[in-house]
């Protein structure tokens, strides 16, 4: 099996299963109905990703896997997630600034892997791209709409991209098993987009009447299993059932 | 008088009601309660199945149970503006949902205890939802007519996706076919509760008829409810939790016995098992969510301004 | 077996079990270092008491099962707490409110224990009632000190009460299961004790110038293992380890 | 001078300073600065172990978990109180504490990934506290010495129910082997760091030692942590995670590898892994329990002025 694939899949799929999750959360507790509803559709877009990365990394592996079986019976551990995703949703401006800044890498990457030599990878992303230029799209204008809002709103939205921004460099660093794939043709260097990310972000602070702080220390250690807290009592409760019952489908 | 007459004779030609038509203001009150009403149970029915989504059993089954709960907020979203139509806000009518004086059906007043509840809302709720609502696709006030029709659709797919889950959980292990039983157990009876009161209890039901936004009573719905579902039960190999329900060849129709009204009223009155959750849950996203909506609107209004000026 | 002891001891335990739980989430979360303090000595009581009930419950049954066995591989239906206990904590005030209405209740049923014809059963009342007394004086404290504080206090008191008055009936109910134990002088009329509850209780909220609200409807149904919402989440939690790793000891 | 002479010859002499006698304002400051941060140490340090409290996969590893993290409160309660007879308040020292301007252990910067940390905390984090505790049984401050002498009997019982818990787990499943691994794995480095920097960036050491507010060097503590914390690894079959851990026969002690002192630097100054957590975690906690703290003392109050007019 395409260790380094597999590896490879498992991060984009976790990614977007891990974000999807927090956003079920938001279930029936957003501000207002309109934003419940694309708080969904969000998470739609999320969960239909991850199952087809998820099942793609269990074809590649090989050994009987679904996106199920990847998703409900893989420990804190083996997920592959950046840590930005599995972090609480705080407020509604937390759970904003967490998605601009995902949203943003993620496009900007999958654009890139539109041209993958892997074609099914490719694939994946051509369809993935469209659904998170739209999430980067609708996070941009709440963090503008929340930075240059009230002056309470203005606050939280500073926290929020505060609070997130020493998750940022995690998503750009590239290990071995990246760099393998990025030599293969099949992974995408994410450094090549960092430009891009930062000159993005900057606009939409900018507009918002807001800034960036970088931290020195950025946190690093989803990608090769080392979370943080949250990651496992998010899982303890996404996994419930199927760990309870491993004989049973649904 | 005269315009009563004209109004009551379109209405029975089955001519639809528009916004800017003359309209008696008890149809217009009764109205805004029906929609109002159905609006808030759109909106706190997505609580019991909500409680499920973190911990939906496979990435198939949370999709759909995402996209259900989203079909939910958008009806009730349609239900809302339609309502608007009719003269009252949005926020006065969440004002009254959250004060108390405004209802919502009482089914979502139980609590969902395992995964099977999920299957049994779609199947039973939606179930009974649809009955109450296919007529209503032909209620004489345009605007709610023609919500009706797409929230229909969507039902019918929802209780579909419902009854399929239940099939899954009954052919699956024997926890999985008990947690469906026990899911029917409890649900059972609230389902028929969802017709509301008997007919004789039922004061406005003659007029609201006439005014077509009614068009059937609730006891000849529940009667079309049982004997819609008792198969589908036998189907699915689960027991109906009511010693007393057969099949009665005269009438054509499944008898069953008396139904618990007192547990009925008090759910009404909010005294449901989970009643003070539900509204207090309401409450809080509706209060953690006010700096957002007053952000909102601040960023409107200076920026409309700020269009004006250029 | 004695499947109606066995039955009342898991009653009894696990209304221990599911408290302790509930004061284990107030973990360095307390107003002040000395309510931290008081909050642990009250859940190390409650695991005890729940350790001893759930051990003999075990014993009772005759199948091999430990009190872990019973507290970690039971699903939600099985357990038989009461309603109460298994609510959630929400602020200071709900805590203290919960636990004043359990630990008078839980005393005085205690109190009549000691006096059970099971004397095993007798001999755990007895070490936990003077436990209990201690957890009754304490919330009792702390309703009269909240209720006759500053003005917020008494607010959220007076609503901690009207949130949980609710759950009081079902502590006094008593099913078939019970009715045979009564009659066999192990268990107790927990009726016999409700007018004691209601002066004791009265007394304390009056001096915290408060007032009871009953409410007409009383929720029930957790004893016959019909519980709210909540429990099924605090299990997922709380079982987490046992049932990912059925094979292991800790 | 006098006054200083005869204070410096008292702490030669191994007497204790007591709250009421002079000491010179470097001391007082530097004890209330070195005791603040050790009970924030303990306060903070529940956290960590908090973390594993609700998901404690026995009752009787539940109760001893509660009953240690009861303990690290009531070590901080102590210590709050033997610092607050060098004239600051508690209010004072958690104020500090929440705007980041007194530090704690860094230690309690790193997460608890895995059930196995728990035992790692008591073995490692509660084997290193005593090493640097013991010794100030004997310090010259009087209040301090008093409260170290129990802290440093609970201690020592942390660190043997730690090292049990660690040996359980070696002992069971490979999945628990795996975990307790991965546990000193990631405990091994941060628990060295707690003896803080090496002594020639350590400036105050000299002067501390001369005052008795501490009797041993950094680096002689940490070597004598890993001179008795490596047989214990041997003892559990654990790998130390360093390639240069090697017994030296000439020094007597074991070599290991330098420490990453720029990581160490970082979380000092707050960047540890989880450390805005840690303070969000506690000033979370502060604040919403203002409305309690203001409710007691307006009851106090009172009831007080009651008890005076009586």
């Amino acid at each position: 099996m395409d260790k380094a694939l597999f590896e490879y899949l498992l991060r984009l799929g976790d990614d977007s299963l891990v974000l999807a999750q927090r956003l079920c959360e938001w279930s029936s507790r957003a501000p207002t109905l309109e934003v419940d509803l694309s708080l969904s559709n969000l998470g739609l877009d999320l969960v239909g990703q991850a199952q087809l990365l998820l099942g793609y990394a269990g074809e590649v592996e090989g050994q009987g896997r679904d996106e199920d079986r990847l998703a409900y019976h893989r420990d804190a551990e083996e997920y592959r997630n950046c840590l930005l995703v599995e972090q609480p949703n705080g407020d509604f401006a937390q759970t904003m600034a967490r998605h601009f800044l995902f949203s943003i890498y993620r496009e900007l990457l999958l654009d890139e892997l539109v041209g993958s030599s892997d074609t099914r990878l490719a694939e994946i992303a051509a369809k993935a791209v469209k659904e998170t230029r739209y999430h980067a799209e609708l996070a941009s204008d709440w963090v503008i709409r929340l930075g240059d809002g009230t002056e309470e709103s203005h606050r939280r939205m500073q926290d929020g991209l505060d609070w997130f921004w020493r998750f940022v460099d995690e998503m750009f660093a590239v290990d071995e098993v990246e760099r393998v794939l990025i030599e293969r043709g099949i992974a995408v260097d994410p450094a090549v987009t960092r430009e891009a990310f930062d000159a993005r972000v900057t606009q939409v602070v900018k507009s918002a009447t807001l800034e960036v702080k970088p931290s020195t220390w950025p946190q690093t250690g989803g990608r090769q299993g080392n979370h943080t807290e949250h990651l496992s009592t998010m899982l303890a409760e996404m996994q419930v059932l199927p760990r309870r019952y491993p004989e049973a489908t649904w | 008088p005269q315009q009563l007459a004209r109004f009551e004779a379109r209405v029975a030609a089955d001519d639809f009601i528009e916004p800017n038509d003359w309209m008696p203001e008890t149809y217009r009150k009764t109205l805004v309660r029906q929609m109002s009403q159905h609006a808030h149970s759109e909106i706190v029915g997505m609580l019991p199945e909500g409680n499920w989504l973190t911990r939906a059993p496979s990435l198939s089954r949370k999709a759909i149970l995402l996209a259900k709960i989203q079909d939910e907020a958008g009806h009730g979203l349609y239900l809302y503006c339609a309502a608007e139509t009719l003269g009252v806000s949005r926020e006065q009518m969440i004002d009254a949902l959250h004060d108390g004086s405004a209802k919502y059906s009482t089914i979502f007043n139980y609590p969902t205890l395992n995964w099977a509840d999920i299957g049994a809302i779609g199947w039973l709720v939606d179930g009974a939802a649809i009955m109450n609502q296919v007529p209503l696709q032909r209620t004489s006030y345009g605007p709610y007519a023609r919500a009706m029709v797409r929230i229909c659709k969507e039902e019918s797919f929802h209780q579909r996706q419902g009854f399929e889950l239940m099939m899954h959980m009954v052919n699956g292990t024997p926890d999985q076919r008990e947690m469906a039983q026990d899911a029917l157990n409890r649900f059972w009876w609230p389902s028929l509760m969802m017709f509301g009161p008997p007919d004789d209890k039922s004061p406005n039901t003659e007029r609201s008829m006439r005014w077509r936004i009614k068009r059937d009573t609730n006891d000849d719905l529940r009667q079309k409810f049982v004997d819609a579902t008792v198969p589908q039960a036998e189907l699915l190999g689960l027991t109906v939790p009511d010693p007393n329900l057969r099949w009665n060849e005269e009438r054509g129709h499944y008898d069953f016995s008396p139904i618990d009204w007192e547990e009925f009223y008090a759910v009404v009155r909010g005294e449901g098992p989970v009643a003070q959750e539900r509204m207090q849950a309401r409450r809080k996203a509706w209060d953690d969510g006010a700096w957002v909506r007053e952000a909102a609107a601040s960023y409107e209004t200076k920026h409309a301004s700020a269009r004006i000026a250029a």
